[in-house]
């Protein structure tokens, strides 16, 4: 899935009314670009935190595409989308930081490589 | 009636033989002897009456077919469980019977020193069974069945001593050869029902000429295949190398089964397809020149034997090529009249020599006779008998039967010409073999050290079958005298249907009898100069030609020849056979398949790793494989 | 009454009545009554359903119906015609004289053991009475389990490998038998319109070559597993050797008969286009396979491992008759079936005998017992001269008929697989010879003379090659009118001259037209368009 | 639109009901009634829920503005995920993460029941993401509830990284669906969809793929499936077992709700990519299973395994393959849950009664169990006329009928593959065992012997009742694809 295929929604937005701002195909660019980076930040952190926070980006770059799609379609739906990925976010995160304490407290060390017991 | 009589001779052999088998415990040895001599003699008398019956009739009317029920039926061919009785079967069910009755009651007091006493009886009865059933089948199925169970009953006795090795050795060879042969009947019944639908000999020798076609190769081929059974069965070329080895079995069972009876079986099949053998003409002459091939062979063979079964047994292959040089030529009544006398001669000789060895407990070798004359009168008269009737010297039984083949095989054409010279070459070494065989068991010094026991003569059990075998051998030929009459070929017609008529000139007959009985006279004289004049002459004449002597000691080396090319290599093959294909190749695959998906999943532990992120790239690498199959997918 | 549907159930419901055995002593006994009561019914109706069976019918008789998952074209669907009534009884019989030999000498843990033995049995009658295809394969597995069990559990050392190896290997071919059997369902549906798993209704489905070809194939794989023909015998001498040989005797004597059944009963009337293009390659194999489990029985070992081989042997000319497509090849090879049942159960048997005295089993190990065991030598030797097909004997009965009509249709597969006539001669007679023959080697023959138990089961099997040596025609005649019908569709594909082909290739009626049992079969032709006759 | 219709959501309420009252029965004073209240609580609700759903079998409802239906699809799924629920209930019994924190455990079940319940009742895409985070969320905790163990500690950490990764694939990919339709309602996403008109739409092609993805992680297919093996064996077994089952039930619910029920008309595109998942599960399952030596993570790689063959129903788009997939997701569960029913009680009794050996010789001493076991594996193996066996007839036909053999014959050389590891289970289990036979045994505590025998009877009862089982699964089907 490369960026160029979202040609259409470029081409797409550029003949849209001039009043919509900023066109569609920059959210998308963007919500892209924070989605790579979420990856990538999973694929290379080792700190359970820091990867809640990859997460996060990863989240956050749909809602980007939810409310960028919603305002294109001009339509609510994706608005309540992104607001129940937000809550989503926000309790995946809490479990998240209640094992970390939970690990913490196994006095275990916060390396999700050194969390490699089970394999094979 | 006659069906009924039929059936009686078959069944009351088997019947004795399932008595004794079946009989709790051991059973007392007369219950033994008189169940084991009555049944056989039984069937002999019931024989007999048979063959009055039909001597009465017509010669057309000769004829009976006997069918206890529809054995089985599949797709055309109907196979039923059936006797034939005619001339030729008449005949040799009166060989059989008669000679068989002789010898086992010979044999009751020649195993009487047996632990196995009922077994013999039984087999013997089982053997006699077969053998009727082979002679009296009216068709091949039961006519291969019979060879089947006669190799089964030859087995069986052969590896009677079946904690002696040697003898169990025999057995199997025997069977292996036997079976080998039965396979050649086993095809060439595939193609008759193949192209005849049937196996019926009546129906088989009508359609033949349709069905099959003179000439052609689907005759000859038939024929031939036949003739594979009969060559394994009567010890032709090259499959005769199990008879002398049968030696290992009692002496009755030699004289019964491996000189009078089975083994000219063949002799028996080729006459009753004389239809197919006319039709293959080139098959014919095969037959024939393996028969004369395999007289000459033997005859060489048995002038060096050591063991005196030994020498009898070659002397049997020998005599048998006769027979079946004689069929082969299309002489098929005088085949069978050569088969009638040394049924006599062969059955005399193999009793009279068992009561030599019998005598000497067992002692069967040549160069531990000698001198017999002396303390087994009678018994030297009839291995006399015996030794003039097969060398010829008539008016012995020997002389009119060997000459009838001979003079016949002149009126054969070129080729009968040649192998009739091969048959008189063949009469000459006969009558020196035997000689010698004689002269050195019964004339001559006693052995060195002299005997342990004084040999001792036979009772009344032993002697009557001998004295009347000799009577037999002594008189039997003269049933059938050239130019006088020929009651035993006007006997055979009906069943000869395609009889090419060969005709011994009355030249050809004086010819083939003057020069026979020159070469026997000479030839004994011979053996006498060597054997007897001067006893140590043959120890001086041992040093010379002793290549020749060692191969003819060692029969040519067919064994050996059969072990290098065909035993050892099946062996070695099956070896390569389990310790390559079997475990590499069949569960060498199996394994290597198994072995591999293993060690993937063992690759696959690998790649688990544990490692967390390892899994998100993983899942990463699937999202980007499934989108690239998606737009692969994508039109 | 339901005959073949009670021949089916009644081992299956004495193998649950098992549970209801108590443990310990007392429970012996009472499984043995149980194990008796399941095995000797069965035996019976086996009988009656032989004395009602009508030969002339050429379809399935007895037929009861009860639909499962219509949805899916499942349902219970059993009957018997000539070909399975015989294979039938050969599984009924030879169950019974298994339990019965079980039940005389009991091994460890006996309710189990015999629990085993009656589900294998209702599994092996459920394979030779299903008259559809899913059921089929439903019994084909269904048997491995007890087989499984009665291996992994009561087998010797090395066990878990054979039984692993024979399980795992008889699922891969079945695996995809199933999906054939699908593509079957699906590609017949396509053709005619309904769903059916029917065999009835399926043969005679105008099956494209190429479809018939490949299904076929995929059937092809299981059965010649199962056989096994060479080379998927794989699996054959480990679990042979390591079986308890009890089991070992019912492997070979009646589980070994599901392949060509299955070649009989699916391959060849459903799919003849197929079954026409593998027939050679099929014989070759065969006959490949005789001459190879000839030469390795004469160089194994092991009684067992010889046995085994022969058996692989034996197996390549019944399966060399079944592709001959020739109606009295054919009915060798039925003929031949039971016969080899009856005599590697025996043969198994007084392997099993002299086992007691050499439990090693090797064949050096042993020598001379004819001496004081007669009884012993007198029935091995007829069980090796019928194992060996002497000329008089059942098995000759059958593998005249098997040759003489592979010889009609090819001369040279029937020519060499003669050969392998010899080379049984050769390994049996090795068996025989130097187990019971030559100077005492080890063994005491008194422990190996047979006793009462053993001639209990002896001597059935003897008796019963001894009246098929004398009138095959009781066993043959029943099968004509079911072969006749069976092979006439492949011998019409493989445009066999008019006068071989001896029954008119139609589809079976449509399945409301069926008759119930013990009704007149009508003479209604078919309604399916299809018609593979040219 | 805007009408709630509560009546259709009364399952998933009462569900949600039971957790929370079960939440709160944990909390009262009184051992017993923290110990037991719970559990009759929430064993009362799912009852209640099953009751509910299977009333509501013959309507068609929509609640909440059509973010969620009642229909039979739901219906039978639902009562999947109770029945699971249930027995996973029972099961843990005794399982020390359950007993000391009954209310947690009982409550944080029905929650995440509740999640599966809205996944599968699903009329918009934001209730089918919402499910999937409900279920997985208390999945992650219920993974680490024994907090005092660091294997079960790691199996939630693990759990909780991927599944979040997973979840924003999903979320990525459901956004992008609703960025080319304008819609999150699964009916109007439907009739966009209608035609082919969107078969060369770059952002529908890569939602489609990106959903796949995404769903193929919570059914761990292969190779979204890493996490399974780990978390399999770190979490508590009754929680293992309740993701085996259900939590796949779950995702295949999404699975047919989005591509059967939404893009029918796109199956070409869509089908040889889910078709390749599924054999590369298929392999990877069976062949990773066969050296696996822990009965969890074996029954790991196995689940995975069946997840292909499941996928195999869901690739072919059919009618027929919805039901196939459906029938043998009964199946399997009841297969898996007995499965895991009898590691379960072997864990009690002895410290690695998670691994093969433990089970050595085990059948001979618990014939029953050992009866439960030996049908479990075999019908996982898919011998007949056990239900797996049906399932995967059904399966394997479906793909026939589709003309996608190539899913067929993959799905049956895995299964000879899988012979080698479930048959060795069986092996095992009927092997004479250590001298002494095995090391050590308890009595089964009642609900635990309830459950493992309702699994085991299951695996027969549904091959027996296939009929009516089977009109089951094809009138969901046909609710979800027919409509």
């Amino acid at each position: 899935m490369s960026l160029a295929s979202l040609a259409p929604l470029v081409d797409a937005a550029a003949v849209g009314d001039p009043q919509e701002g900023v066109p569609l195909a920059l959210y998308l660019a963007v919500s892209g670009g924070l989605f790579l980076l979420g990856l990538l930040g999973v694929l290379t952190r080792r700190n359970p935190l820091l990867l809640f926070l990859a997460v996060e980006l990863l989240l956050n770059s749909a809602n980007l595409a939810l409310v960028g799609f919603s305002r294109y379609w001009n339509v609510t739906d994706g608005h309540v989308f992104a607001l129940v990925v937000m809550v989503v976010a926000a309790a995946e995160v809490v479990i998240g930081l209640g094992l970390v304490v939970a690990v913490f407290r196994q006095r275990l060390a916060l390396d999700v490589d050194q969390m490699s017991s089970m394999k094979g | 009636m006659i069906s009924v009589l039929a059936w009686l001779v078959l069944g009351l052999p088997l019947l004795g033989c399932v008595i004794l088998s079946l009989w709790p415990g051991e059973p007392d040895r007369r219950i033994t002897r008189v169940i084991g001599v009555g049944f056989p003699a039984a069937a002999f008398v019931l024989t007999a009456i048979i063959f009055v019956t039909l001597l009465g009739r017509d010669a057309e009317d000769r004829l009976e077919i006997a069918t206890l029920w529809n054995w089985v039926q599949s797709d055309g061919l109907s196979i039923d469980l059936a006797l034939q009785i005619d001339p030729l079967s008449v005949l040799m069910m009166l060989v059989v019977t008669g000679v068989g009755s002789l010898i086992v009651l010979y044999s009751t007091e020649y195993m009487e020193h047996d632990r196995d006493y009922r077994r013999f009886f039984a087999e013997m009865g089982f053997f006699l069974f077969a053998m009727l059933l082979l002679v009296e089948a009216a068709n091949f199925f039961f006519l291969i069945v019979g060879w089947g169970l006669v190799g089964l009953a030859s087995y069986l006795l052969i590896g009677y001593y079946y904690d002696r090795p040697s003898a169990v050795a025999a057995a199997k060879k025997a069977f292996v050869v036997n079976v080998i042969g039965d396979i050649g009947m086993v095809i060439a019944a595939f193609i008759l029902v193949r192209e005849l639908g049937t196996l019926d000999y009546g129906e088989v020798f009508a359609t033949a000429p349709e069905g099959l076609g003179a000439e052609t190769g689907v005759a000859t081929a038939v024929a031939l295949l036949l003739f594979v059974g009969a060559a394994a069965k009567s010890a032709q070329i090259p499959l005769h190398t199990w008879l002398p080895d049968a030696m290992e079995g009692p002496t009755p069972v030699s004289a019964l089964i491996h000189a009078a009876t089975m083994v000219t079986a063949g002799v028996y099949m080729i006459v009753r397809c004389n239809v197919l053998y006319e039709l293959a003409p080139y098959a014919g002459d095969l037959v024939a020149i393996v028969g004369a091939a395999t007289l000459l062979m033997a005859a060489t063979i048995a002038l060096v034997q050591v063991d005196i079964k030994r020498v009898l047994a070659w002397s049997t292959v020998s005599q048998i090529g006769y027979m079946i040089m004689g069929a082969g030529l299309g002489a098929y009544d005088s085949s069978m009249f050569h088969f009638l006398t040394h049924a006599f001669f062969k059955a005399l000789l193999f009793l009279a020599v068992g009561i030599a060895i019998h005598a000497l407990a067992g002692e069967q070798s040549l160069d531990r006779m000698g001198g017999l004359r002396r303390h087994l009168r009678l018994t030297h008269a009839a291995v006399l008998v015996g030794c003039l009737s097969i060398a010829g010297i008539p008016p012995f039984s020997g002389f009119f039967s060997k000459d009838e083949i001979l003079a016949t095989a002149l009126d054969a054409g070129t080729l009968g010409t040649v192998l009739a010279i091969v048959g008189l070459v063949g009469a000459g070494l006969t009558a020196f073999y035997m000689f010698r065989l004689f002269f050195r068991a019964f004339w001559g010094p006693e052995p060195e050290g002299g005997y342990a026991h004084a040999p001792h003569n036979p009772g009344m059990a032993m002697s009557a079958p001998v004295a009347v075998l000799a009577v037999l051998a002594a008189v039997g030929g003269l049933l059938q005298i050239p130019g006088v009459w020929h009651p035993l070929k006007d006997w055979l017609e009906p069943t000869l249907l395609a009889d090419p008529g060969l005709e011994a000139t009355t030249g050809g007959e004086l010819i083939v009898s003057i020069v026979s009985v020159a070469l026997a006279i000479v030839a004994i004289g011979l053996a006498y100069w060597i054997f007897v004049a001067d006893p140590e002459r043959r120890l001086r004449l041992a040093g010379a030609a002793t290549g020749t002597r060692a191969l003819l000691t060692d029969q040519y080396r067919f064994d050996e020849v059969y072990e290098e090319a065909l035993i050892q290599p099946g062996r070695d093959l099956g070896d390569t056979l389990t310790n390559g294909v079997e475990r590499y190749g069949v569960q060498g695959t199996m394994e290597g398949v198994v072995r591999g998906v293993i060690d993937t999943g063992r690759g696959l532990r690998v790649v688990q790793s544990g490692l967390v992120r390892g899994y998100v790239f993983a899942m990463v690498a699937g999202v980007v494989a499934v989108g690239v199959i998606f737009s692969l997918v994508m039109r | 009454m339901p005959w073949i549907s009670a021949l089916v159930l009644l081992p299956l419901l004495g193998a649950l009545s098992m549970l209801a055995v108590p443990a310990g002593p007392g429970g012996a006994v009472q499984a043995r009554i149980h194990a008796i009561l399941a095995a000797g019914g069965t035996l019976v109706l086996m009988a009656i359903v032989v004395g009602m069976f009508d030969r002339d019918v050429a379809g399935l008789q007895f037929i009861d119906h009860v639909d499962w998952a219509q949805e899916a074209g499942l349902s219970w669907d059993v009957g018997v015609d000539g070909i399975s009534l015989w294979l039938l009884a050969l599984t009924a019989v030879m169950f019974a004289l298994a339990i019965m030999a079980a039940c005389w000498r009991l091994p460890e843990r006996p309710r189990a053991f015999l629990a085993m033995l009656l589900l294998a049995e209702a599994g092996l009658m459920g394979l030779f009475a299903a008259g559809d295809l899913v059921l089929f394969y439903v019994f084909w597995e269904a048997m491995l389990i007890p087989f499984y069990f009665l291996i992994g559990m009561w087998g010797g050392e090395g066990r878990a490998r054979a039984t692993t190896r024979f399980v795992i290997y008889t699922m891969v071919g079945s695996l995809l038998m199933l999906v054939s059997i699908v593509a079957t369902a699906f590609v017949a549906q396509d053709i005619t319109g309904n769903l059916t798993f029917s065999i009835r209704e399926l043969s005679g489905v105008a099956f494209t070559d190429t479809q018939s070809t490949w299904i076929f194939a995929g059937f092809a794989l299981a059965f010649a597993i199962k056989l096994p023909l060479w080379p998927f015998h794989g699996w054959l001498p480990d679990a042979y050797r390591l079986a308890p040989i009890l089991v070992t005797g019912l492997l070979a004597a009646v589980m070994s008969k599901a392949g060509v059944y299955g070649f009989l009963r699916i391959g060849l009337p459903v799919f003849p286009e197929g079954a026409d293009r593998f027939a050679i390659p099929i014989g070759i194999l065969a006959v490949i396979g005789i001459a190879y489990g000839s030469l390795l029985a004469w160089r194994a070992p092991t009684m067992r491992l010889l046995v085994a081989y022969s058996s692989l042997a034996h197996l390549g000319f019944i399966i060399l008759g079944i592709v001959a497509f020739d109606v009295q090849a054919t009915q060798g090879a039925v003929l031949q079936m039971v016969n080899h049942g009856i005599v590697v159960a025996a043969a198994f048997a007084i392997v099993a005998v002299i086992n007691r005295t050499a439990p090693d089993d090797r064949i050096d190990g042993i020598g001379g017992l004819a001496d004081g065991a007669p009884r012993l030598a007198g029935v091995f030797l007829i069980v090796s001269m019928a194992s060996l097909a002497i000329p008089g004997s059942n098995s000759f009965a059958g593998e005249f008929l098997i040759l003489t009509g592979v010889f009609r249709q090819h001369a040279w597969l029937a020519v060499l697989a003669c050969a392998g006539i010899v080379y049984a001669a050769v390994y049996m007679l090795r068996l025989y010879q130097s187990a019971m023959n030559g100077p005492r080697r080890g063994g005491m023959a008194s422990k190996a003379e047979l006793r009462v138990r053993d001639l209990a089961v002896l001597l059935p099997l003897i008796a019963a090659m001894l009246f098929i040596a004398l009138w095959p025609k009781a066993i043959v005649g029943a099968t004509t009118a079911s072969i006749e019908r069976a092979v006439a569709p492949a011998q019409v594909a493989a445009d066999r001259p008019e006068d071989q082909i001896r029954a008119t290739v139609e589809a079976d009626p449509p399945p409301e037209a069926l008759p119930l049992p013990g009704d007149p079969v009508p003479e209604t032709t078919t309604t399916t368009p299809a018609e593979p006759t040219p | 639109m805007s009408s709630l219709n509560v009546v259709a959501s009364t399952p998933l309420l009462i569900t949600a009901g039971a957790a929370t009252a079960a939440f709160t029965a944990g909390l009262l004073p009184g051992r017993t009634t923290r110990r037991h209240g719970p559990a009759l609580v929430g064993i009362a609700g799912i009852v209640a829920a099953m009751v509910m759903s299977v009333v509501l079998w013959d309507d068609r409802l929509e609640a909440f503005g059509g973010g969620l239906r009642a229909d039979r699809f739901s219906a039978l799924m639902n009562l999947i995920f109770l029945s699971a629920a249930l027995l996973t209930i029972l099961l843990a019994w005794r399982e020390p993460a359950a007993v000391d924190r009954r209310g947690e455990y009982v409550g944080l079940i029905l929650v995440s029941a509740t999640g599966m319940m809205l996944v599968a009742g699903a009329g918009d895409l934001i209730t089918i993401f919402l499910g999937i985070e409900v279920l997985s969320v208390s999945l992650y905790v219920l993974c680490a509830l024994e907090v005092w163990r660091e294997k079960s500690l790691e199996s939630g950490l693990k759990y909780l990284i991927t599944g979040a990764v997973g979840a924003a694939v999903l979320l990525y990919g459901l956004t992008l669906l609703f960025g080319a339709t304008g819609s999150t309602s699964l009916s109007a996403i439907g009739d966009q969809l209608r035609g082919t008109a969107f078969t060369d739409e770059p952002l529908v092609i890569a939602a489609m793929a990106l959903i796949a993805a995404g769903l193929a992680f919570k059914a761990s297919a292969a190779p979204f499936h890493m996490w399974t093996p780990d978390v399999y064996e770190g979490a508590p077994t009754t929680v293992t077992a309740f993701m085996s089952t259900a939590t796949k039930a779950a995702a295949f619910a999404a699975f047919l709700r989005i591509f059967s029920g939404v893009m029918p008309d796109l199956q070409a595109d869509w089908s040889i990519a889910i078709g390749a998942i599924a054999v590369a599960s298929i392999a990877v399952g069976n062949i990773a299973a066969l050296v696996q030596t822990n009965m969890k993570r074996m029954l790991a790689y196995s689940s995975v395994a069946q997840a292909g063959y499941l996928l195999i129903g869901v690739a072919v788009g059919s009618i027929r393959g919805a039901e196939a997939t459906l029938f043998y997701l009964l199946a399997y569960g009841a297969m898996t849950m007995a499965a895991f029913a009898i590691v379960i009680i072997r864990e009690r009794e002895v410290e690695d009664g998670d691994t093969l050996g433990a089970l050595d010789g085990y059948g001979r001493a618990r014939p029953v169990l050992g009866a439960v076991m030996t049908v479990a594996m075999l019908s996982l193996a898919g011998f007949p006329p056990l239900s797996g066996f049906i399932g995967k007839f059904l399966l394997f036909g479906s793909a026939l009928e589709a003309d996608m053999a190539w899913l067929a014959v993959a799905g049956a050389v895995g299964s000879m593959i899988s012979l080698g590891y479930y048959l060795r289970v069986v092996t095992v289990m009927w092997a004479p065992g250590p001298e002494g036979g095995p090391r050590k045994i308890l009595p089964v505590p009642g609900p635990v012997g309830l459950a493992t025998l309702a699994s085991g009877l299951g695996v027969i009862a549904i091959s027996l009742m296939a009929s009516p089982l089977l009109d089951a699964c094809r009138g969901a089907a046909q609710s979800l694809l027919a409509p």
